[in-house]
């Protein structure tokens, strides 16, 4: 509410008043640009992506502020802690720029307030973001592009660079400058309506199916073992397949599932690989 | 090979640091199959490549880097040990072992690049305290770019350089039992992709499509895509049934 | 081939005027797949009848006519272009052009027919003022039938009857290249058809359904009647789930 | 409600008076029989199924108005403008034989109020109608009869002409009686209900599948395209398959459903395609 | 053979009497199955013993148990009707002829059992006055176990020991028109057990997945495993979107 | 509620009081596996399982009543009449052992209310349960086992034996101790509640689903009819194969549906089907 008067006040200033300093289009992908290619480049522990976000800032801080002094305290303001989900997460730059730009003109914000902002969305938007990009949208252009490959199509690899790269810039770049445009009520209402959660929920089934075919068709493992009762030799593997095909594979994805589930490392889940395999192999019972 | 190897090792370095964090979803997070190609092409046998990198890749399915933690170093384990056992010229199988130890050793020295890399926030706040934009850009980039060429150009470089031999060495000498263990081992490592992966996915209002993909795959012998593009369809229903839940 | 020019622009005549209107929904909205069939006895060559007539259907699949207005004349297309195509003995797909033809030909002659009728309707009106129910029951049949001798039977007898020849002539004449670009042609225009039918369909509530019917022809190989049982299932399923939008 | 009173009065009338005229089963049935014959023999612009519609009246006025005055006027009356859809706008047919039947019974019904029910039911019905017979039923039918014909079954076209048939005459004759005995209030309470819309929409994702399933099937475009790379040849249409089988026919699809969408000409649509596909042939690119 | 009709006898003996509860809904309700698989490994031919077995199974497939009443005895049907037909060595179709008719008639006797047993209930009566735990529980087993012999037992052993070779014989001499009707009949047969199981399944909101369930095998030939796994799928689906309409 | 405070009652006199009787975990499991065991022993007419319900209260009553008195009145109180379903059922079994305590201990609980909960629960257990035991559970199990069988895999009776065995002991093991520890309410919730009539809803999913299944692949009637047209053989069944594969089955499997559920004795039907059988054989028209 407060918010939307201050925007209604800028709207009037910058009406009213000559002195008005805007953001030109430029400088807002200037900012979003910055962002999206060296958010991540000086990745530490003390700040995470703090000089990242200060970075993206520059753009929008030079046009804004001509004096040192002020040019000094923007820049501070935002070299704070700061870790996001790079693409869904360009929308608090999108909100602080505009943030910035009313306040360069006279809007009383202060630096809580962009804090505030800043803190309160890098957390939510981390979650869904994490969530739709790395478990939802790199596992489907990666599954179809692993299966083209193993079928020898070197259009595998290439639908897997095209499809994420065009998600990365569109979805960071629609984030932006959504939020830039329509302030921080729209975030936080996409946050607050089931949207979000139906549309995860929605690819996750995708997920799910992708990923109970990639169960059948990339784990493989059989057992050799066969006994010989009365003279007719019985082939354990063909009983297992008149059960269910695959069933061997999907018992060791249960066991896999489980123990990362119950917080192994996965370190530890290899070396435990290795001695099955291993030993499986050499006494004939998997391969 | 020593070209070879610096385009390989030069990816890591970029990666790692300067390379456009866009750039960073398709070449880190899928660097393995990335790898196989480009060694593929590098090597003249495309074919391999495309089988070398899938095969590889299904390790590295479930890797999610949540909150800058990362659970296996996709990175090495795509532009090193893919390099690496391609040069050597071994069979996929291998190689997932070999990118599966590098990963790990990846991720465990992983904290020392986030560690060092705070050395330049503190330049770049006393270039905030100046108001001096130009060399708070500048900081912000080329600071880890140079400590990267240390930490993972340099030793990138090496492993490839050296490591393809020594492998080739090793792959001579090992017995036929361990070779034929190792194919099994390189079965199962990808349950280990897998499950990461339903990790992040399970919800139980999910499982039957768990199962649909399952059927199709292993009774009706359909490939990913018409799996996918059937998924969609689901998907879209499941939206649309499930939608009205909220509704209410 | 008098007899058989006579019986189908009988079809044409009797569709456009007196034929039963509940029969119009076969024989005059499935012309071309009943004409096949009907031509196919009559040249003894029941199997070519069929594809014949399913082939040019395709194209006309999608027409509705609403409110009066026919995007495209399907009795002409099915009793007169299957007619005479099949009796020049060409490739469907050949047959396709030519009914197409003069599909849009007679879209573009109906007007003439519906203006033209007005004419009874005034006499019509006379003998509801005498209150006359005989005379009024026979102009609303007789009046048309008469009509639509002149403005469908005679031209269609002619089309037939003389055109066949002419197709033949043409046929043996026409470029190898030509005919195999109109076989292209040929594969093309269905898809005219069907994009009209989604026009009718279209709603994105309904889109997962395109994409089961499309994967199970398409992967599964399966044919219409299995995919059409399915869809009834699907249907059931859809009313099912849906109807509890509906009732919040 | 009024209508309703007026039932119950004529009902009222028919029990306590001598002269009650009612129609007879054969009356109805020649009624409904000379509309699902004779509905649109005289289709016109003037009055469009105007005429036909005043004839399948014939038989009810013949039996109510023995006196020619009064036939003259119900002839006039239902000579005005009309159309509907053939099946379901039977309904109408009904619930007017209803009315009539009441107003030759002394129940005080006029022309506005027999005209008022035409013109009010004549379009929905049209509405519901045309979308279940001509995009739902019809499609399914024909895309059945079509794919049995084409793999040589001469049960293709006899199913599609029994189907259609018996829709034909089935639905039409279950509207009219039902309209006749149950008047207007069934029909718009049918109208209003979801039922219709749920129906639709269920028959809807029927005919979609078909749809899906004539597109993959019955377009049937390739390309031979090819190409020779450092001595081995790459086909194109190879590739494509590997990506999606039929994934020419179904761009051609979606780029002709575009223009239908945009509302081109079918003609036009047409010509376009004689040109694409015979340069397409000329220039090997299609075929 | 003596033996084994003793067995086979002992073992209805068992399930009408004493065989525990628990165990009655594999070997009783699955009885033909069960006595399939245990003939087979008596005649030592368990491949004609596993599809003797099932198939007469489909015939019971539906009966259930309700309120004490049976429409067919299954276990008369599976330890004597198989057992007699495997012993003859007929073929299955002409098995489920046997079976069904034991079955039969064993309905139609079960009565007799229910009101016999009445007669120990008074002997309980009495215990229970006399608060004597043990004779109750003894005069409850061992009453409805001597029943059983006279009842079950020597019936049981006497139409297995010598039905064996009466069926023999009658196969010797019946025609072939009439086998080859049998094997009809045989077909025929199951049709009763599934439409006596679609009885107690019915609803209207469950046909969408009868038709996936007859098209999953019709049309792409998948075994029962499969479409069970799918099944299970829709049916989580089902509860999981059907659930939503009860909350409302 | 009443119900609850004897609950109450009874715990504070168990911890308040020395000389409490409390029933022990083998009482318990003696109680559930003679019920699993002999409920339907003695099977008849009169009480139907009284006997046997009475039989599993044994260990309960030698338990509480160590007087020879209150033994016979124990014991007469459960020998009245009684029927459930076996495994659902054992609930009862549950719910009156913890009333038996209370009583025992001094809770005011008479006959009148142990029958109650008796002859108040036995119905409703008995139709959820004789609907999931039989209509659901078996059926999957049995046609699993059955296909196997018919595949020659010896798994299938097996299969069959172990899960129809794991459920009859599973379901009733819970359903007694739940009902124990969480007396009435619990069950009464549990029936009230949609969740039962959801969960059968799901299985009749399934069940459906593989009955569908079985249609299709377990009669397989066909017919040898064909005509000779014209010189040329039309075999019947090819054409049949082409609109349905399995019509005939599907048409058999209606028609015998009709009858069951008009209430056709299965013998008739069976009857009917020799007759149709052999003469459709003789006659050339099935086979
Ligand atoms: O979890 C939010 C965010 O944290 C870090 O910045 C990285 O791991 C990102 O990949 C991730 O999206
Ligand atoms: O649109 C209603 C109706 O209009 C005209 O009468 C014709 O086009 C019919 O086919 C259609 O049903
Ligand atoms: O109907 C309840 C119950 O009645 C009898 O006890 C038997 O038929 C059981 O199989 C059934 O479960």
């Amino acid at each position: 509410m407060a918010n939307e008067v201050m925007q209604e006040t800028a709207a009037v200033n910058s009406e009213n008043n000559e002195n008005t300093i805007k953001l030109q289009k430029k400088d807002l992908i200037s900012s979003w640009f910055k962002w999206i290619c060296f958010g991540q480049t000086c990745y530490n522990y003390e700040r995470m992506q703090g000089t990242g976000f200060c970075h993206s800032m520059l753009p929008i801080i030079e046009r804004l502020y001509p004096k040192k002094e002020d040019r000094a305290a923007a820049m501070q303001r935002h070299m704070s802690y700061y870790n996001t989900e790079n693409n869904w997460g360009a929308a608090v730059g999108g909100i602080v720029a505009s943030m910035e730009e009313q306040r360069a003109n006279g809007a009383d914000i202060d630096d809580d307030a962009i804090n505030g902002i800043k803190t309160s969305l890098m957390g939510p938007l981390a979650g869904i973001g994490d969530t739709v990009t790395q478990s939802l949208v790199k596992t489907i252009f990666l599954s179809i592009g692993c299966s083209l490959a193993l079928s020898g199509n070197v259009l595998g690899p290439i639908l897997f660079f095209i499809g994420m790269t065009a998600y990365a810039l569109g979805v960071s770049y629609n984030a932006y400058f959504l939020a830039y445009r329509n302030g921080k009520t729209s975030i936080t209402k996409l946050l607050r309506s089931g949207v979000v959660k139906n549309v995860s929920e929605a690819l996750g089934a995708l997920g799910m199916m992708v990923l109970g075919a990639m169960v059948a068709a990339n784990i493989g493992v059989t057992t050799p073992l066969s006994f010989t009762i009365g003279g007719s030799e019985i082939v354990l593997q063909t009983i297992l397949d008149s059960i269910l095909p695959q069933m061997l594979s999907l018992i060791i994805f249960f066991v896999t599932y489980r123990l990362v589930v119950k917080g192994k490392k996965p370190t530890y889940i290899i070396i435990g690989m290795f001695v099955v395999g291993i030993l499986g192999s050499v006494l004939s019972i998997l391969g | 090979m020593l070209i070879h190897a610096i385009i390989m090792a030069a990816f890591v370095w970029c990666l790692t640091s300067v390379g456009p964090m866009w750039l960073k979803w398709s070449l880190h997070q899928g660097a393995p199959l990335i790898a196989g190609l480009i060694n593929g092409i590098i090597l003249g046998d495309i074919a391999y490549g495309l089988t070398f990198g899938a095969t590889v890749m299904m390790v590295f399915m479930g890797v999610a880097v949540i909150g800058g933690a990362i659970p296996s170093d996709t990175c090495l384990a795509g532009y090193v040990g893919v390099t690496v056992s391609m040069m050597a010229g071994v069979d996929p199988s291998m190689g997932v072992t070999v990118s599966a130890t590098l990963g790990a050793l990846g991720a465990a020295a992983r904290p020392l690049l986030m560690t060092l890399n705070s050395f330049w926030v503190h330049r770049a706040d006393k270039y905030a305290a100046e108001g001096n934009t130009k060399a708070m850009a500048r900081i912000d980039v080329w600071g880890p770019v140079a400590l990267c060429f240390v930490l993972y150009f340099i030793p990138s470089f090496i492993v490839i350089y050296f490591g393809a031999p020594v492998l080739d060495a090793i792959m001579a000498v090992i017995p036929d039992w361990l070779l034929t263990g190792m194919g099994v081992v390189g079965k199962l490592l990808p349950a280990l992709g897998l499950a990461m992966l339903m990790q992040l996915l399970f919800k139980r209002s999910l499982i039957p499509f768990f199962i649909f993909g399952f059927v199709m795959s292993a009774y009706l012998g359909l490939g990913i895509i018409p799996i996918a593009i059937t998924g969609a369809g689901f998907a879209l229903m499941h939206y649309m049934y499930n939608a009205k839940k909220g509704a209410n």
